[in-house]
Protein backbone atom coordinates (compact mmCIF):
# COMPACT_ATOMS: atom_id res chain seq x y z
CA UNK A 1 0.00 0.00 0.00
CA UNK A 2 1.66 2.69 1.19
CA UNK A 3 1.24 6.29 2.13
CA UNK A 4 -1.86 8.57 2.01
CA UNK A 5 -3.12 12.45 2.50
CA UNK A 6 -7.22 12.45 2.85
CA UNK A 7 -9.29 15.62 3.82
CA UNK A 8 -13.28 15.05 4.41
CA UNK A 9 -16.09 15.82 6.12
CA UNK A 10 -17.34 12.40 7.42
CA UNK A 11 -16.07 10.73 10.23
CA UNK A 12 -12.59 8.83 10.40
CA UNK A 13 -13.21 5.42 10.44
CA UNK A 14 -9.93 4.21 12.38
CA UNK A 15 -10.74 0.54 12.67
CA UNK A 16 -10.64 0.75 8.74
CA UNK A 17 -7.47 2.91 8.77
CA UNK A 18 -5.56 1.36 11.17
CA UNK A 19 -6.05 -2.46 9.31
CA UNK A 20 -4.95 -0.85 6.05
CA UNK A 21 -1.95 0.22 8.00
CA UNK A 22 -1.53 -3.42 9.66
CA UNK A 23 -1.95 -5.07 5.97
CA UNK A 24 0.65 -3.09 4.61
CA UNK A 25 3.30 -5.70 4.65
CA UNK A 26 5.05 -8.76 6.47
CA UNK A 27 7.47 -6.83 7.64
CA UNK A 28 6.02 -4.13 9.84
CA UNK A 29 6.19 -5.08 12.96
CA UNK A 30 4.87 -1.31 14.44
CA UNK A 31 1.87 0.88 14.56
CA UNK A 32 2.00 3.66 16.21
CA UNK A 33 -1.04 5.96 15.90
CA UNK A 34 -2.88 9.62 16.90
CA UNK A 35 -6.02 10.44 16.98
CA UNK A 36 -7.07 14.02 17.68
CA UNK A 37 -10.89 14.68 19.00
CA UNK A 38 -12.80 18.10 20.25
CA UNK A 39 -12.28 18.63 23.50
CA UNK A 40 -15.16 20.22 25.75
CA UNK A 41 -12.68 22.79 26.80
CA UNK A 42 -10.05 24.98 25.48
CA UNK A 43 -8.29 27.50 27.74
CA UNK A 44 -10.60 27.90 30.46
CA UNK A 45 -13.56 28.02 28.16
CA UNK A 46 -16.55 25.40 27.85
CA UNK A 47 -16.27 24.39 23.79
CA UNK A 48 -19.60 23.01 22.44
CA UNK A 49 -18.36 22.22 18.99
CA UNK A 50 -15.79 23.42 16.41
CA UNK A 51 -15.59 23.89 12.82
CA UNK A 52 -12.52 23.71 10.82
CA UNK A 53 -11.73 25.65 7.63
CA UNK A 54 -8.71 25.01 5.49
CA UNK A 55 -6.97 25.94 1.99
CA UNK A 56 -8.07 23.13 -0.54
CA UNK A 57 -5.22 22.10 -2.56
CA UNK A 58 -2.53 23.27 -0.38
CA UNK A 59 -3.63 21.61 2.95
CA UNK A 60 -3.10 18.09 1.13
CA UNK A 61 -0.03 19.10 -0.61
CA UNK A 62 1.41 20.36 2.59
CA UNK A 63 0.25 17.24 4.59
CA UNK A 64 2.04 15.07 1.55
CA UNK A 65 5.69 17.34 2.45
CA UNK A 66 5.56 16.15 5.80
CA UNK A 67 4.33 12.63 5.28
CA UNK A 68 7.72 12.46 2.42
CA UNK A 69 9.41 14.05 5.12
CA UNK A 70 8.86 11.72 7.64
CA UNK A 71 9.91 8.92 5.18
CA UNK A 72 13.07 10.81 4.40
CA UNK A 73 13.80 10.45 8.26
CA UNK A 74 12.84 7.50 9.34
CA UNK A 75 12.39 3.61 7.81
CA UNK A 76 8.24 3.72 7.56
CA UNK A 77 6.66 1.18 5.46
CA UNK A 78 2.85 3.35 5.33
CA UNK A 79 1.87 6.01 6.50
CA UNK A 80 -1.81 7.60 6.72
CA UNK A 81 -3.02 11.03 7.65
CA UNK A 82 -6.74 12.11 7.60
CA UNK A 83 -7.60 15.43 8.44
CA UNK A 84 -11.68 16.67 9.13
CA UNK A 85 -13.08 19.65 7.83
CA UNK A 86 -16.61 21.19 8.24
CA UNK A 87 -18.82 21.60 11.88
CA UNK A 88 -17.54 18.76 14.33
CA UNK A 89 -19.49 18.08 17.99
CA UNK A 90 -16.89 17.40 21.25
CA UNK A 91 -15.89 13.49 21.02
CA UNK A 92 -15.53 13.68 17.34
CA UNK A 93 -12.12 12.71 15.80
CA UNK A 94 -10.35 15.64 13.93
CA UNK A 95 -7.10 14.40 12.50
CA UNK A 96 -5.63 10.74 12.11
CA UNK A 97 -2.40 9.73 12.20
CA UNK A 98 -0.95 6.36 11.54
CA UNK A 99 2.46 4.84 10.74
CA UNK A 100 3.91 1.61 9.94
CA UNK A 101 7.12 0.21 10.65
CA UNK A 102 9.34 -2.51 11.54
CA UNK A 103 10.33 -0.90 14.65
CA UNK A 104 8.85 0.98 17.19
CA UNK A 105 10.91 4.06 17.82
CA UNK A 106 10.16 5.02 14.00
CA UNK A 107 6.63 4.54 14.29
CA UNK A 108 6.58 6.64 17.93
CA UNK A 109 8.91 9.16 16.62
CA UNK A 110 7.27 9.54 12.66
CA UNK A 111 3.83 9.75 14.38
CA UNK A 112 4.76 12.76 17.32
CA UNK A 113 6.85 14.33 14.18
CA UNK A 114 4.23 14.65 11.50
CA UNK A 115 1.32 16.07 14.46
CA UNK A 116 3.65 19.09 15.32
CA UNK A 117 4.33 19.34 11.33
CA UNK A 118 1.17 19.35 11.12
CA UNK A 119 -0.19 21.98 13.83
CA UNK A 120 2.43 24.49 12.55
CA UNK A 121 2.21 23.95 8.78
CA UNK A 122 -1.45 22.93 7.23
CA UNK A 123 -3.74 25.29 6.24
CA UNK A 124 -6.34 24.47 8.70
CA UNK A 125 -8.13 26.80 11.05
CA UNK A 126 -10.69 25.91 13.77
CA UNK A 127 -13.11 27.85 14.83
CA UNK A 128 -14.94 27.59 18.53
CA UNK A 129 -18.35 27.71 19.33
CA UNK A 130 -18.71 27.57 23.00
CA UNK A 131 -21.36 29.08 25.02
CA UNK A 132 -20.50 33.53 24.85
CA UNK A 133 -20.63 32.66 20.58
CA UNK A 134 -17.62 31.77 18.16
CA UNK A 135 -14.27 32.43 18.40
CA UNK A 136 -11.08 31.56 15.79
CA UNK A 137 -8.40 29.55 18.04
CA UNK A 138 -5.41 30.70 18.75
CA UNK A 139 -2.48 29.31 17.67
CA UNK A 140 -0.52 27.87 20.43
CA UNK A 141 3.34 29.00 21.10
CA UNK A 142 4.33 25.44 22.38
CA UNK A 143 3.36 24.47 18.93
CA UNK A 144 6.13 26.14 17.59
CA UNK A 145 8.59 25.01 20.20
CA UNK A 146 7.62 21.59 19.50
CA UNK A 147 7.98 21.33 15.90
CA UNK A 148 11.30 23.17 16.25
CA UNK A 149 12.74 20.18 18.30
CA UNK A 150 12.93 18.29 15.06
CA UNK A 151 15.38 20.48 13.65
CA UNK A 152 18.27 18.28 12.04
CA UNK A 153 20.71 17.65 15.00
CA UNK A 154 18.54 18.45 18.02
CA UNK A 155 16.78 14.82 18.50
CA UNK B 1 -5.92 38.56 -13.68
CA UNK B 2 -4.40 37.52 -10.05
CA UNK B 3 -6.55 36.02 -7.64
CA UNK B 4 -6.31 37.04 -3.82
CA UNK B 5 -7.57 34.45 -1.04
CA UNK B 6 -7.76 35.49 3.04
CA UNK B 7 -9.03 32.61 5.11
CA UNK B 8 -10.35 32.09 8.32
CA UNK B 9 -9.88 35.22 10.84
CA UNK B 10 -8.55 37.57 7.88
CA UNK B 11 -11.27 36.57 6.04
CA UNK B 12 -13.81 37.96 8.93
CA UNK B 13 -11.09 40.99 9.74
CA UNK B 14 -11.49 42.21 5.92
CA UNK B 15 -15.28 40.94 5.49
CA UNK B 16 -13.74 39.24 2.13
CA UNK B 17 -12.83 35.80 1.17
CA UNK B 18 -11.19 36.85 -2.44
CA UNK B 19 -10.89 39.09 -4.69
CA UNK B 20 -9.61 39.21 -8.30
CA UNK B 21 -7.59 42.14 -9.56
CA UNK B 22 -6.08 42.96 -12.97
CA UNK B 23 -3.07 42.15 -13.65
CA UNK B 24 -1.25 45.26 -15.66
CA UNK B 25 2.25 44.67 -15.14
CA UNK B 26 4.56 42.18 -12.98
CA UNK B 27 4.22 43.36 -9.63
CA UNK B 28 6.14 42.47 -6.50
CA UNK B 29 3.84 41.46 -3.58
CA UNK B 30 4.91 44.59 -1.26
CA UNK B 31 3.74 46.64 -4.23
CA UNK B 32 0.20 44.38 -4.43
CA UNK B 33 -0.06 44.96 -0.60
CA UNK B 34 0.44 48.71 -1.06
CA UNK B 35 -2.33 48.63 -4.19
CA UNK B 36 -4.84 46.98 -1.30
CA UNK B 37 -4.35 49.51 0.89
CA UNK B 38 -5.06 52.59 -1.44
CA UNK B 39 -7.98 50.71 -2.59
CA UNK B 40 -9.39 49.45 0.15
CA UNK B 41 -8.30 51.54 3.32
CA UNK B 42 -5.42 51.48 5.72
CA UNK B 43 -7.19 48.73 7.22
CA UNK B 44 -6.30 46.28 4.90
CA UNK B 45 -2.39 47.63 4.99
CA UNK B 46 -2.69 46.82 8.49
CA UNK B 47 -4.22 43.53 8.69
CA UNK B 48 -2.36 41.95 5.38
CA UNK B 49 1.18 43.44 6.48
CA UNK B 50 1.00 41.75 9.98
CA UNK B 51 3.85 39.77 11.24
CA UNK B 52 1.66 36.47 11.89
CA UNK B 53 0.38 36.32 8.54
CA UNK B 54 1.69 33.98 5.82
CA UNK B 55 1.66 34.41 2.52
CA UNK B 56 1.45 31.72 -0.35
CA UNK B 57 1.76 31.70 -3.92
CA UNK B 58 0.27 28.99 -6.00
CA UNK B 59 -0.34 27.15 -2.76
CA UNK B 60 3.03 27.28 -1.57
CA UNK B 61 4.49 29.91 1.13
CA UNK B 62 6.94 32.52 0.27
CA UNK B 63 9.01 34.72 2.50
CA UNK B 64 10.69 36.88 0.42
CA UNK B 65 8.93 39.96 -1.80
CA UNK B 66 8.47 37.80 -4.87
CA UNK B 67 7.37 38.61 -8.02
CA UNK B 68 3.35 37.95 -9.12
CA UNK B 69 2.84 36.70 -12.55
CA UNK B 70 -0.46 37.03 -14.39
CA UNK B 71 -2.33 34.16 -13.53
CA UNK B 72 -1.04 33.40 -9.97
CA UNK B 73 -3.11 32.79 -6.65
CA UNK B 74 -2.12 34.28 -3.64
CA UNK B 75 -3.51 33.35 -0.51
CA UNK B 76 -3.16 35.46 3.28
CA UNK B 77 -3.10 32.60 5.95
CA UNK B 78 -3.29 33.61 9.69
CA UNK B 79 -1.72 31.28 12.26
CA UNK B 80 -2.75 27.89 11.36
CA UNK B 81 -4.65 26.02 14.61
CA UNK B 82 -5.20 22.08 13.08
CA UNK B 83 -4.97 19.07 13.92
CA UNK C 1 -13.79 4.35 32.61
CA UNK C 2 -10.14 4.41 33.45
CA UNK C 3 -7.26 1.88 33.31
CA UNK C 4 -7.06 -1.37 32.24
CA UNK C 5 -4.67 -4.46 31.49
CA UNK C 6 -5.69 -7.67 30.33
CA UNK C 7 -3.77 -10.81 29.29
CA UNK C 8 -5.46 -13.03 26.75
CA UNK C 9 -5.05 -15.33 23.66
CA UNK C 10 -8.03 -13.94 21.46
CA UNK C 11 -7.45 -11.26 18.89
CA UNK C 12 -6.83 -7.88 19.96
CA UNK C 13 -9.89 -5.81 18.89
CA UNK C 14 -8.26 -2.40 18.01
CA UNK C 15 -11.14 -1.03 17.11
CA UNK C 16 -13.31 -1.33 20.45
CA UNK C 17 -10.48 -0.78 22.27
CA UNK C 18 -9.87 2.35 20.42
CA UNK C 19 -13.87 3.40 20.69
CA UNK C 20 -13.82 2.78 24.69
CA UNK C 21 -10.53 5.21 25.37
CA UNK C 22 -12.25 7.63 23.34
CA UNK C 23 -15.14 7.53 24.82
CA UNK C 24 -13.67 7.83 28.64
CA UNK C 25 -14.45 11.12 28.65
CA UNK C 26 -15.45 15.25 27.20
CA UNK C 27 -11.99 16.18 28.39
CA UNK C 28 -10.12 14.15 25.67
CA UNK C 29 -8.59 15.09 22.84
CA UNK C 30 -5.66 13.14 21.89
CA UNK C 31 -5.45 9.44 21.82
CA UNK C 32 -1.86 7.60 21.19
CA UNK C 33 -1.77 4.11 20.98
CA UNK C 34 1.38 1.76 19.70
CA UNK C 35 0.15 -2.09 18.27
CA UNK C 36 2.89 -4.57 17.87
CA UNK C 37 2.73 -7.57 15.27
CA UNK C 38 4.17 -10.03 14.42
CA UNK C 39 7.12 -9.41 11.63
CA UNK C 40 8.13 -11.65 9.02
CA UNK C 41 11.73 -11.29 10.17
CA UNK C 42 13.71 -10.97 13.15
CA UNK C 43 17.89 -10.12 12.61
CA UNK C 44 18.19 -12.31 9.40
CA UNK C 45 15.61 -15.36 10.04
CA UNK C 46 12.58 -15.73 8.46
CA UNK C 47 9.74 -15.94 10.87
CA UNK C 48 6.57 -18.54 10.17
CA UNK C 49 4.61 -18.12 14.06
CA UNK C 50 5.72 -17.00 17.01
CA UNK C 51 4.72 -17.95 20.51
CA UNK C 52 4.20 -16.36 23.92
CA UNK C 53 4.97 -17.59 27.23
CA UNK C 54 3.83 -15.61 30.61
CA UNK C 55 4.06 -15.43 34.58
CA UNK C 56 0.62 -15.63 34.77
CA UNK C 57 -0.65 -12.88 37.82
CA UNK C 58 3.16 -11.37 37.70
CA UNK C 59 2.85 -10.56 34.33
CA UNK C 60 -0.62 -8.02 35.14
CA UNK C 61 0.67 -6.77 38.12
CA UNK C 62 3.33 -5.82 36.59
CA UNK C 63 2.04 -4.17 33.57
CA UNK C 64 -0.63 -2.45 36.21
CA UNK C 65 2.58 -0.90 37.97
CA UNK C 66 3.99 0.35 34.65
CA UNK C 67 0.72 2.02 33.80
CA UNK C 68 0.61 3.72 37.51
CA UNK C 69 3.74 4.71 36.74
CA UNK C 70 2.72 6.17 33.84
CA UNK C 71 -0.28 8.46 35.29
CA UNK C 72 2.00 9.33 38.35
CA UNK C 73 4.56 11.12 35.31
CA UNK C 74 1.53 11.95 33.18
CA UNK C 75 -1.51 13.67 32.95
CA UNK C 76 -3.72 11.15 31.52
CA UNK C 77 -7.59 10.24 31.43
CA UNK C 78 -7.64 6.75 30.19
CA UNK C 79 -5.17 4.18 29.48
CA UNK C 80 -4.85 0.42 28.30
CA UNK C 81 -2.26 -2.52 27.79
CA UNK C 82 -3.42 -5.42 26.17
CA UNK C 83 -0.54 -8.31 26.18
CA UNK C 84 -1.62 -11.43 24.00
CA UNK C 85 -0.33 -14.56 25.09
CA UNK C 86 -0.11 -18.23 23.32
CA UNK C 87 0.51 -19.25 19.20
CA UNK C 88 0.48 -16.17 16.81
CA UNK C 89 1.17 -15.91 13.20
CA UNK C 90 2.98 -13.09 10.87
CA UNK C 91 0.69 -10.09 10.56
CA UNK C 92 -1.06 -10.48 14.04
CA UNK C 93 -1.38 -8.40 17.00
CA UNK C 94 0.75 -9.07 19.90
CA UNK C 95 0.79 -6.30 22.28
CA UNK C 96 -1.69 -3.04 22.44
CA UNK C 97 -0.99 0.20 24.29
CA UNK C 98 -3.53 3.11 24.16
CA UNK C 99 -3.67 6.49 26.08
CA UNK C 100 -5.77 9.40 26.19
CA UNK C 101 -5.31 12.35 27.44
CA UNK C 102 -6.02 16.35 27.27
CA UNK C 103 -3.34 16.87 25.25
CA UNK C 104 -0.98 15.06 22.68
CA UNK C 105 2.72 15.20 23.98
CA UNK C 106 1.12 13.55 26.82
CA UNK C 107 -0.60 11.02 25.56
CA UNK C 108 2.78 10.20 23.05
CA UNK C 109 5.11 10.03 26.10
CA UNK C 110 3.14 7.92 27.85
CA UNK C 111 2.43 5.32 25.05
CA UNK C 112 6.48 5.23 24.43
CA UNK C 113 7.36 4.85 28.19
CA UNK C 114 4.91 1.96 28.63
CA UNK C 115 6.18 0.20 25.83
CA UNK C 116 10.24 0.36 27.10
CA UNK C 117 9.19 -0.57 30.38
CA UNK C 118 6.92 -3.55 29.15
CA UNK C 119 9.69 -4.65 26.95
CA UNK C 120 12.04 -4.72 29.88
CA UNK C 121 9.78 -5.63 32.89
CA UNK C 122 6.47 -7.63 32.15
CA UNK C 123 7.59 -11.47 32.13
CA UNK C 124 6.63 -12.16 29.03
CA UNK C 125 8.98 -14.42 26.72
CA UNK C 126 8.37 -15.07 23.07
CA UNK C 127 9.20 -18.17 20.87
CA UNK C 128 10.03 -18.04 17.20
CA UNK C 129 9.51 -20.59 14.75
CA UNK C 130 11.12 -20.44 11.69
CA UNK C 131 12.40 -22.55 8.86
CA UNK C 132 15.35 -23.89 10.86
CA UNK C 133 13.02 -24.84 13.83
CA UNK C 134 12.13 -22.91 17.24
CA UNK C 135 14.58 -20.40 19.11
CA UNK C 136 13.64 -17.94 22.21
CA UNK C 137 14.38 -14.51 21.07
CA UNK C 138 17.04 -12.51 22.89
CA UNK C 139 16.77 -9.27 24.38
CA UNK C 140 17.90 -6.67 23.09
CA UNK C 141 20.33 -4.47 24.52
CA UNK C 142 19.02 -1.27 23.23
CA UNK C 143 15.51 -1.88 25.15
CA UNK C 144 17.30 -1.35 28.28
CA UNK C 145 18.86 1.46 26.84
CA UNK C 146 15.33 3.02 25.84
CA UNK C 147 14.10 1.92 29.64
CA UNK C 148 16.99 3.67 31.54
CA UNK C 149 16.33 7.03 29.48
CA UNK C 150 12.70 7.48 31.11
CA UNK C 151 14.90 7.70 35.12
CA UNK C 152 13.64 10.94 36.26
CA UNK C 153 15.93 13.87 35.09
CA UNK C 154 16.63 12.03 31.55
CA UNK C 155 13.60 13.18 29.26
CA UNK D 1 6.66 -26.11 51.16
CA UNK D 2 8.34 -23.52 48.69
CA UNK D 3 7.06 -23.83 45.35
CA UNK D 4 10.01 -23.00 42.50
CA UNK D 5 9.00 -21.87 38.50
CA UNK D 6 11.09 -21.42 36.07
CA UNK D 7 10.30 -20.01 32.75
CA UNK D 8 10.85 -20.15 28.71
CA UNK D 9 14.51 -20.29 28.23
CA UNK D 10 15.38 -21.56 31.27
CA UNK D 11 12.44 -24.42 31.57
CA UNK D 12 13.95 -25.66 28.99
CA UNK D 13 17.33 -25.85 29.72
CA UNK D 14 16.39 -27.31 33.13
CA UNK D 15 14.16 -29.83 31.39
CA UNK D 16 11.25 -28.60 34.28
CA UNK D 17 8.63 -25.93 35.11
CA UNK D 18 8.04 -26.48 38.32
CA UNK D 19 8.92 -27.96 41.70
CA UNK D 20 8.23 -28.17 45.44
CA UNK D 21 10.65 -28.50 48.13
CA UNK D 22 9.78 -29.25 51.50
CA UNK D 23 10.46 -26.42 54.15
CA UNK D 24 12.29 -27.38 56.98
CA UNK D 25 13.85 -23.86 58.33
CA UNK D 26 14.09 -20.38 57.08
CA UNK D 27 17.11 -20.32 54.10
CA UNK D 28 17.93 -17.49 51.96
CA UNK D 29 17.85 -17.36 48.23
CA UNK D 30 21.54 -18.65 48.14
CA UNK D 31 21.47 -21.71 50.10
CA UNK D 32 17.91 -22.50 47.94
CA UNK D 33 20.09 -22.29 45.03
CA UNK D 34 23.06 -24.37 46.53
CA UNK D 35 20.95 -27.01 48.06
CA UNK D 36 19.40 -26.96 44.39
CA UNK D 37 22.91 -27.52 43.07
CA UNK D 38 23.40 -30.55 45.21
CA UNK D 39 20.11 -32.44 44.63
CA UNK D 40 20.05 -31.36 40.76
CA UNK D 41 23.43 -31.34 39.82
CA UNK D 42 26.15 -27.98 38.76
CA UNK D 43 24.36 -27.11 35.46
CA UNK D 44 21.58 -25.94 37.60
CA UNK D 45 23.60 -23.98 39.87
CA UNK D 46 25.31 -22.54 37.32
CA UNK D 47 21.98 -21.98 35.28
CA UNK D 48 20.18 -20.36 38.04
CA UNK D 49 23.00 -17.75 39.49
CA UNK D 50 23.66 -17.03 36.09
CA UNK D 51 23.85 -12.90 36.37
CA UNK D 52 21.04 -12.22 33.28
CA UNK D 53 18.78 -14.47 35.61
CA UNK D 54 15.82 -12.29 37.31
CA UNK D 55 14.27 -13.84 40.47
CA UNK D 56 10.69 -13.18 41.85
CA UNK D 57 9.60 -13.86 45.24
CA UNK D 58 5.78 -13.87 45.21
CA UNK D 59 5.33 -12.59 41.61
CA UNK D 60 7.98 -9.63 43.38
CA UNK D 61 11.21 -9.32 41.58
CA UNK D 62 13.83 -9.85 44.51
CA UNK D 63 17.36 -8.14 43.89
CA UNK D 64 19.00 -9.26 47.47
CA UNK D 65 19.63 -12.87 49.39
CA UNK D 66 15.98 -12.61 50.94
CA UNK D 67 14.67 -15.06 53.65
CA UNK D 68 12.22 -17.71 51.89
CA UNK D 69 9.25 -18.36 54.15
CA UNK D 70 6.68 -21.28 53.91
CA UNK D 71 4.46 -21.31 51.23
CA UNK D 72 6.21 -19.00 49.15
CA UNK D 73 6.54 -19.16 45.23
CA UNK D 74 10.16 -18.71 43.91
CA UNK D 75 10.41 -18.17 39.93
CA UNK D 76 13.37 -18.00 38.09
CA UNK D 77 13.00 -15.80 34.81
CA UNK D 78 15.31 -15.20 31.84
CA UNK D 79 15.47 -11.90 30.06
CA UNK D 80 12.01 -10.86 29.33
CA UNK D 81 11.10 -10.40 25.44
CA UNK D 82 8.07 -9.48 25.23
CA UNK D 83 5.58 -6.46 23.52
Amino acid sequence: MGFKVLIQTEAIDFGKEHGLLQDSGDSVGAIATFFGTVRDFNETRKVESISIEHYSGMTESELKKILNEAKARWKISAGTIIHRVGKLHVGEGIVFVGIASSHRKEAFQSCDFIMDYLKTNAPLWKKERHDGGEDWVSSKESDQIFARSWEKGSY
Amino acid sequence: MIKLVFFASLREELGCGSLEIEFNQPLRLSALIKQLEKKKGNHWGKVLASESVKIAINKEIVVNDELLSDGCEVAFLPPVTGG
